[in-house]
């Protein structure tokens, strides 16, 4: 998604703008083709993608845990989304609408076949259903993210409670403050408003109120296209806490665990890349230039990780390794989603590049160095990958960098114009948006485990663990060749 | 010369052979096995059908050797293997009466 | 398939309407590309989708051979559709057009890249060949489902044999009965006639005949927007046909028959679910509101069914277990088939849950209590799910429970109304299309399986049965680990 | 890609055309959402697809090293693709233009998401980004089809050295040679200047060098849809070129060396034919009524050739397997690609059985009467089937066959006419192509392997290939189940 | 005590458990073999190439039993696993010097 | 009767199998096991965790034979599966008191 520079410069500015008739708002099927697909694609790359991906890293009595954690989590997600997430996170709070979103289309009430979604061109739309569906996506995958990083010895029934409270307590809101705005066609309005108001205080102010009822990050000015910070550094740190709290798996350190099916794993990163493009294109929530750019940036800095940690890993371990490449190109997706539709492709490529060689040193050295049991490298790739993509977001979105500009819908109403690009400004904003979801989901999230465990207990008894998750939680074997 | 058949605990694999290698064993054969005894099995459901598996998983370790070692690999086995629970194995002793290295064509106890 | 409900009330009625002027017919590309995706997505949900669906809960020595079957199925069925099978099902059949289309297009004679075909919005056309391969990847699936009911224990010249004879029989008509419609602009153009017709009888006629000239089962008014009917059903209760035909597994009941990789059936059930939106999706044959309601439908019905069938086995059984959500998921994606245009999403979420527990009770209760060996439990989630469905939708259509409403083509013709909501009229008809497709289907099969046998035997020896179709049959293993 | 026809025949045949007033240059977002889905798909196809297909066929000991080699050849050919490929391929190349483009456009210079790329309609266009994803996938996967050929037992890094310089001295070449041409509103220029030029020489000269500055190939007047040539024939002579450098297999003939499983080969079969239709259809650049025969072209020839060979495999081997069949399938992938564009559905389906039977006869009989060890038979069914397939498309073409016909931009500039059929001339210019592209990609191949062989070295030590590369090469496992 | 080694066909693994165990054989071990014997194997074919297969899947039991019992084990094991066809299999007899228990100790006879 | 135990590299496995069928060895069983001996194992590294593997995969077989054909047995064995370097293998032979066939129930050297 998208946002608005202006808002970080004086609105002032925007006297100058010119009065703007509202265009009548029209659906392309187009675009509605293009995003239908792209949610697919964002399903797929949840399940089976992220499922195998996962699974084939850890033992085969635990296969199956893995399998049905995501597909399960997948499942609750949904439910919850239309029954009042969507809700939470896509429609005004009120007076706590920088931090969550109301209940007013809690069980989707209002929207049918007819209801419109705002993109982000003025006047363009996309049927709702369409973008309550696409964004259930990215809240269905965000949380199954998470599982990586204490996999192979945590209790199905508190993982399931604790995704249930994370999505709402935790997901909903960054969403929320992250991604919801107006639209372009309100802030024209606004501005038109505005620019109408002269000195009349109170229309200043009813127009002012207009343009920023967004979400709290969102009106900070943080960029982030397809969500970096919202899907990737929230999971990662909440994965972090999670595995610090349930603490290491048995032998960890002392016995081998080697992935039971890499071949797994490499079918789960390519449906990753591969759906990556709904994830990123389809964030765009159009089929444009800009959609194009997010693909062609998509491509290119995933396949500048992968290579990167392919050589690196050659280099300094002596043999280059299938998971390192696609644990490379993995890091490479996670970096580029916050800058997919704002940086160049030459930018995106040295991005991914430079994401992929931090997540190596992470993986491989930070965290032996500390000890801590991150199973799959939650962390280590998506929030440490997520963090470096949003932070390069607000380098690489300068035209001077190829980049696609930081957008402004105020100054000209009713037009998307490119609004100048401040180091400072657009960066700051960034770190902020950064430390916020680092705090809030890091924090949250704790205090959700601890909660679950309380209740459920955490982590199964040391005879399951060594049994195995499948047999002992789920009654079925993975394999039975 | 003697053959030492042990079936343990998978999960004991490691240890055991790191004790083994420590008092000078310098070569066995390992091999998975299902093994039915005292330990209860699992009953696994697939849809309407359910099945009550009766082996569990076990390794079995071969392993010859010099008669005058054969008491005390037999300790080691033990004390390593050994959780005190239920299905923790056994060991079996059978006589050997020949070993041939192939690669050196060595006969007997050189061989081994 | 959408259908016109007028057809129930009064034809009378129409003499009211206003004159119609037929629009040029239009193609939209984003129909086209949206088109274009949703075929490729109902092969992926057949190949790899079913196939491993499928093939992960047989024994490994019977693995390919239940790959091959599907495969080949697919493959053969493409040939015979492009020969005579569209012809069959979707020309005008003549006087057997109630029953049964004609041979006009044969070979697809008369079809080149400029030919078009109707949607559901007057007007709106697509290309022919997106139309006929979108109708292909249908006519592939239905008979493939039918495989999983005496899996382990056909011989493979015996189902080739029967499965091309199915489609011919039972495929073909079925499909021609429930979807074959002259479409929106042939109604409007018969509706404007009979309101032209005043009282001359000769011209009522003709505009009768023009209106009516549709398969049997949708002249009732039955409706079936992806498939409930001609696919599931149908299918379903071929398998059941088959599998007491054929008879039990040596060793059912007796010797343990564990699924070999229950990681290959998650794969497949994500695909089922990826490739569903294709084709429920796609049954809309446009890209527009209608569409992402069925798109939103297939995603609540299938989530609510897999977290239905995960907690009443949690409950009853004791584990959730992997198995069991995916089959949850799949009898919801099979139940919410038909609704899928028609129902809001709140009705089917619980359609979806409902029919989870429906098809659970049958698949580990009344299938035991019978003793009948339907390997994969093609009857207890296909037909039993696709009942439910059907009769489901005749309730959920009604707008006053979120539903889209029934289609009305004829009250002004050139438009698309929504009928007045008749309860009695509306779920009769699903009931009477049930019934029909379940004798049919039912009568058929059973006569072309006992052809198969007489001509080549239905059932391998016990020797090959032992050893495993797959060496057996094919010379082939699985897996050489 | 399409070409033009009238090249062939005498340009005077202009002079009568009437004047053509340019359009203005329309991009439609259905075209766009088409070909960006399409892009996906073929990206599926290669990972997880081919590698899944060919990583099923070897030992257990070498599955990583070839699901390694096809991940890394993707992923390096992004980045060379972006870096100076595309330049290279689809620039103008000056004076060497007939054999190269130039590089104009290295590092994407100029390009950005406003750009456009030419579709074959006059004044449709498409965002140049995705037309440079669209091609890049073609460039990643036409290397990794050649490593079938030599797989278990090549050296990593002289593989990754020879793919590298392969796409630079052979695809790029090749693929500039057969699809870069000025478009279609190039030529209507060309066309128009040239019959206002009249007498006048030096506006005749500059109007004809308009309509001539395309590749060689292209300017022969041969047709390659989707790249028969460029793609299959190019990769195919380079695999047996290879393994005929490289050698055979220890233990090959001798020792038995089962597929270790047929289950990742039919998913990689089923997604090879599922992405296909991106590869096929997506060649067509636009979403219209030639997408939608290319799709079902794609469909149709491949259910023959797999039906065939099935059957075939059965009469003469005893069995119907289903690697036979999949075999099948691809083979009639290879050989509709060139043609699905311009041949009928059913000239499609019996180019398709045709070319599988050929294959067949090839990997099962010639290969083992030369005795050479083109370990997963990229020769016998990627090379044959693209030559049956090139030459195949010369005949079909042919409206009487029920083909598209020859595309002439130039009789009537600004549309879009079907040339007059000679066969002489339609199947000659194949042949020419099919002939050159074996000499080019033979000869320049050869010289690629000796070079990586000097370097590197091709083998590795017979004990590295008797321990598999997995462990050797890359230092990780497949499997520990 | 003897170690008792058979060798059977697989789908008769389940039936031959039940009748040990119903004669109260408490332990044994099972691993999944490839034999060759008379019963012929079978041809595979993939595209060009064909193998032939010598080796056919069987299971091999092997159980420790107090030398009193093996008699009745040995008529257990052939009425059970025999089917009559050629491939059902061999049982052999070897001396056990030597058995312990790992979780208790126990030794000899005690231990099985 | 005696049972030869061998542990060989995997892909002497079908050069033995026929040495053994032409000098008229009728039967024998084949297990895959991992060994552990002076053949060096190897190492493993995904991303960060490196594990050093010290079993070597190794295929072991089993014969009964009768008395007077161990020998031949034996030194077919050694030749065949010699390559020369660390790691060929060994070979073991145990007394066996008693063999049965089970489809015949034939005892003793018949049932071989
Ligand atoms: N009589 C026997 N002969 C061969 N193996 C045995 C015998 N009894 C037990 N075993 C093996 O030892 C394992 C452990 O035995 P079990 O009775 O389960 O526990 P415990 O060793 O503590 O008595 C069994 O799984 C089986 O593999
Ligand atoms: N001499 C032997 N030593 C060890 N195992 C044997 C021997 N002979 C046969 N077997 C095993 O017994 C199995 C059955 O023997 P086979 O000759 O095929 O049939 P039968 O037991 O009916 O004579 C073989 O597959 C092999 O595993
Ligand atoms: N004492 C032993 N008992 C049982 N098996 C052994 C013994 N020593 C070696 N082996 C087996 O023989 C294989 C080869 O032995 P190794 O010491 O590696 O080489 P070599 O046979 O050339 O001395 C080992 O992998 C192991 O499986």
């Amino acid at each position: 998604m998208r946002y608005l520079s202006k808002l970080a410069a004086p609105v002032a500015a925007l006297a100058a703008s010119p009065a703007f008739a509202q265009a009548a708002p029209t659906v392309d099927k187009g675009d509605t083709a293009f995003m239908l697909i792209a949610t697919v694609l964002v399903l797929m790359m949840t399940i089976p993608g992220l499922a195998l991906f996962y699974g084939g890293l850890v033992r085969s009595k635990n296969m199956l845990s893995v399998l049905t954690q995501v597909f399960a989590i997948v499942s609750i997600t949904c439910v919850i989304w239309v029954t009042y997430g969507y809700s939470l996170t896509f429609s005004d709070g009120g007076s706590m609408n920088s931090y969550i979103g109301g209940l007013s289309k809690a069980f989707l009430r209002g929207v049918d076949y007819n209801s419109i979604a705002a993109t982000f061109s003025n006047g363009v739309y996309i049927p709702e259903y369409v973008y309550i569906c696409f964004q259930m996506t990215f809240a269905c995958i965000t949380p199954a993210l998470i599982v990586g990083a204490f996999a192979e010895r945590v209790k199905f029934s508190s993982l399931i409670f604790f995704c249930a409270m994370w999505v709402t307590f935790v997901y909903f809101p960054i969403a929320h403050m992250v991604w919801w705005w107006g639209g372009p066609d309100t802030l024209a309005a606004g501005a038109t408003a505005l620019a109408a108001a002269g000195t009349d205080q109170v229309a200043i102010d009813a127009a002012n109120a207009m343009i920023f009822a967004n979400g709290k990050i969102f009106n900070w000015g943080a960029l982030d296209f397809a969500g970096g910070t919202v899907v990737h550094i929230n999971a990662g740190i909440a994965g972090l806490v999670g595995c610090l709290v349930i603490g290491k798996r048995i032998g960890h350190g002392k016995e081998a665990m080697p992935p039971h099916s890499l071949v797994m794993t490499m079918i789960g990163a390519s449906l990753l890349w591969v759906g990556w493009f709904g994830f990123n294109a389809g964030s765009n929530l159009e089929s444009n230039g800009i959609t194009a750019l997010a693909m062609i940036n998509t491509f290119v800095a995933t396949a500048g990780a992968a290579v990167a940690w392919l050589f690196i890993e050659w280099l300094l371990k002596g043999k280059p390794s299938l998971l390192g490449m696609v644990t490379g190109a993995v890091a490479g997706l996670v970096a580029v989603t916050p800058a997919s539709g704002f940086a160049g492709p030459m930018g995106a490529m040295v991005l991914g590049a430079v994401a992929s060689v931090v997540c190596f040193f992470f993986c491989s050295t930070v965290k032996n160095r500390f000890g801590y049991d991150d199973s799959l490298d939650v962390f280590g790739v998506h929030c440490v990958g997520g963090i470096i993509g949003a932070l390069a977001t607000g380098i690489l979105v300068n035209t001077a960098l190829g980049g696609a500009g930081i957008p402004d819908y105020l100054s000209q109403p009713g037009t998307l114009q490119v609004a100048p690009y401040v180091f400072s400004v657009a960066f700051m904003a960034q770190v902020k948006a950064v430390l916020f979801t680092l705090l809030w989901s890091g924090v949250g999230s704790f205090i959700l485990f601890k909660l679950a465990d309380l209740i459920f207990g955490l982590r199964p008894t040391p005879d399951v663990e060594r049994e195995g998750l499948d047999l002992a939680e789920h009654g079925e074997r993975a394999y039975a060749l | 010369m003697k053959l030492i058949i042990a079936v343990i605990k998978p999960f004991k694999l490691e240890e055991v052979r790191e004790a083994l290698t420590a008092i000078g064993v310098q070569g066995l054969m390992v091999s998975e096995v299902k093994g039915y005894g005292r330990q209860a099995g699992h009953t696994e459901i697939y849809r309407g059908a359910e099945y009550v598996v009766n082996f569990v998983p076990k390794v079995k370790l071969e392993l010859v050797v010099p008669d005058n070692q054969v008491a005390k690999i037999m300790e080691t086995l033990t004390n390593t293997a050994r959780t005190g629970k239920i299905g923790d194995g056994k060991i079996f002793v059978l006589d050997v009466e020949q070993a041939v290295r192939v690669r050196t064509g060595e006969a007997g106890e050189e061989a081994l």
